[in-house]
């Protein structure tokens, strides 16, 4: 009887758990050495030496270079480690986020604005 | 004796930060926000505490990945602001309680909590974004505050059974302390908001508000609602609001409402707010 | 299905690895102890378990004052051994049961046990030691470890009743964990000591006499044992024996006993040591 | 009703409580930088000059120097971390104690191979 993760039916969704923590913990380490200014400046004076510093998977290190912030969740990139990264670029989550759900920053706000992305159709797997 | 006497439930929300310390907080998007806090500040000038315990959740930066406490207590003298990667917020820094926070690490120990006691970290917006709404800009802020950390970002968070369970031991734990003290509870996070991946934007305003109307009235019963329920109907990081009932259940069953306040959007968020004061205080 | 098939209770002193590490554990002071554990190697020998859960205290190595949880478990691969200031032992790196001891934490933070979760830290004599009695000098250790780590520096540390509360839980975890895996937990620590001030050199064989008859036979009236009654009556180093009602109470009620050993002095210590094993295994 | 505290009542025992941790936090913080081999050797070289760095208080810096560690202890030291310090001077515990108690090592290994300190007499203060 293994442990319930019901939370693998919610779509659009993938939740930050042990599964996803061994796979992602390189990269999040990675993502919390941008607390460090002299970081920040190290790595966006030549990105592709510092991330080649940490031992990242392929995916990984494609994901950090091309901003692909949906494909560093896969690889077990946590949204709040991630951040560390979009505030390195002078992101903020809004526009982050608006990347992700594959929207102009401006067409999610919209959104947002008219009560955000409904539950109806968003509960299930099954029923979305 | 201390006494609990109030609590104040905030969402915590990053961009409500950038607004306060960008000077933005006067304009369309903002405005119907700071405007309903005007009257927080000042019942809470009014009311001011000599300590708060701030229940908040670290975001990946007093804690990485090599330690994940799920219960922590912020014991020292005083805490810095944490650069969150585009510096520290330019707010004060935190004045601890030490005999207090010690006090009640060692109560809720012995009480079967499994707390880790913590000295030298630096807290984040999910502590220093309520304490601006509900004090502005100050020099200094006007009280000591107990930062209380619980994951909610690495699954499984603590249940709400064990939230609720540890707000009632917190509350038995002020009452031991022998010095006279008001003590202000505060629970923040949520409401139902998603940051990550392609349901991101989601927001259950109806959801949200039996929430709240069942913190106030029956949060025993709220504290049976599943993590999959908080994940899958206020999104990945909906489930923050476990963290609330950490707060309610300190205040003990009885309790007044003097301010609720629920807004969509703040960013990518749906903002609550409550202050309760124990209904016999 | 994963079980709990045997326990094993030892101390972890010190000069026991350096006895060990030093090739002196032929001479008149040590022998007396290798001697009895001649028999326990052989048993381990005989009874190879897939993974150990190995309950210990850090002593000021993984952990120092900034943050001191009350109950650690290691997820990480492998685990280095700690410089605790004369150099690492000599012994091979720990390797680490990810796939059980993430199952575990999960398992155990929604069954109410509000652990810490580390990634890696290093071990030291508290974990080593007990390895080195159990399997000498090998290259590797022909087994894996989950360390599991319990605070009993910084008063209060758990009480016995919530470590044996604990090691049901463990149990339960390991149960649900779907891979057939053959495993021990041990519980390491005491007996009797005093290391410091000047009741030091405290040694109470009387009462760990009945330490030992009771863990065997009623682990749980051992649980209400006091804090200050294991500080009073086997010094303040030997409230550790809590760790031992973690290991006893995971194993399950029934158990047949295959070793036991008592032993005044090593070093500052009394050590102990026994075998338990599942009754119906 | 304060917390309780009837371990206070033992003889010769200075248990680790808040209170201890508190006075001891950077005595035993200064103990934990001595597992690193560049340190103890930067210690040893001299002493003064290393703990200076440190913001001890007179009677710890006391402790420390003159490897006084009933003082170190009633300061707020604890024996694990403390061990870094004795350690660092190739001391066991056993020596180390024997000296918290004042007895050779001599006497203190004959004490224990007579079956250590008796508990007759040593469970109260009002009864020692
Ligand atoms: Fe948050
Ligand atoms: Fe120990």
């Amino acid at each position: 009887m293994a442990l319930d993760k019901s939370y693998q039916d919610i779509p659009g969704t993938i939740v930050f758990d042990a599964e996803m923590s061994r796979k992602g913990y390189h990269l999040n380490q990675f993502c919390m050495s941008l607390r460090k200014e002299e970081n920040r400046k190290r790595f966006l004076g030549n990105e592709q030496a510092y991330v080649d510093e940490w031992p990242l998977t392929d995916l990984q290190r494609k994901g950090v270079l091309e901003r692909d912030y949906n494909l560093c969740i896969e690889e077990g990139g946590n949204i709040y480690f991630l951040s560390k990264l979009f505030y390195t670029d002078e992101h903020s989550f809004e526009r982050t986020v608006s990347k992700m759900v594959g929207m102009t920053p401006e067409t999610y706000r919209e959104m947002m604005l008219n009560g955000g992305r409904p539950i109806e159709g968003n509960r299930s797997k099954g029923e979305s | 004796m201390a006494r609990i006497t109030s609590a104040v439930f905030s969402s915590h929300i990053p961009a409500v930060g950038a607004a306060i310390d960008g000077g933005t907080t006067d304009n369309e998007y903002w405005s119907p926000v700071f405007k309903r806090f005007e009257f927080s500040k000042q019942w809470q000038a009014d009311n001011k505490p000599d300590v708060i315990i701030l229940v908040y959740n670290d975001h990946a930066s007093a804690f990485d990945l090599r330690v994940v406490p799920t219960f922590a207590i912020g014991c020292s003298e005083s805490f810095e602001i944490a650069d969150e990667g585009w510096g520290p917020r330019p707010v004060p820094p935190v004045i601890g309680h030490p005999d207090l926070a010690w006090h009640i690490a060692q109560s809720v120990i012995l009480d079967s909590f499994d707390l880790t006691i913590c000295n030298d970290f630096k807290v984040d917006h999910g502590l220093t974004v309520p304490l601006s709404l509900m004090f502005g800009q100050p020099d200094a802020w006007p009280c000591k505050v107990i930062p209380f950390m619980v994951n909610v970002i690495q699954y499984p968070p603590p249940t709400g059974k064990r939230c609720f369970d540890l707000g009632n031991a917190l509350r038995n734990a002020v009452e031991k302390f022998d010095e006279d003290l008001n003590v202000h509870i505060w629970g923040t996070g949520g409401m139902s908001h998603q940051l990550q991946y392609t349901r991101a934007g989601l927001i259950n305003k109806e959801w949200d508000t039996n929430f709240l109307n069942t913190l106030i009235a029956d949060p025993e019963e709220l504290s049976k609602t599943s993590h999959t329920e908080y994940i899958r109907e206020a999104g990945s990081e909906g489930i923050e609001l476990v963290m609330w009932l950490v707060a309610r259940a300190a205040l003990g069953a009885q309790v007044n409402e003097i301010q609720r306040f629920y807004h969509v959007p703040a960013s990518n968020t749906a903002l609550g707010h409550l202050i309760l004061e124990k209904a016999d205080s």
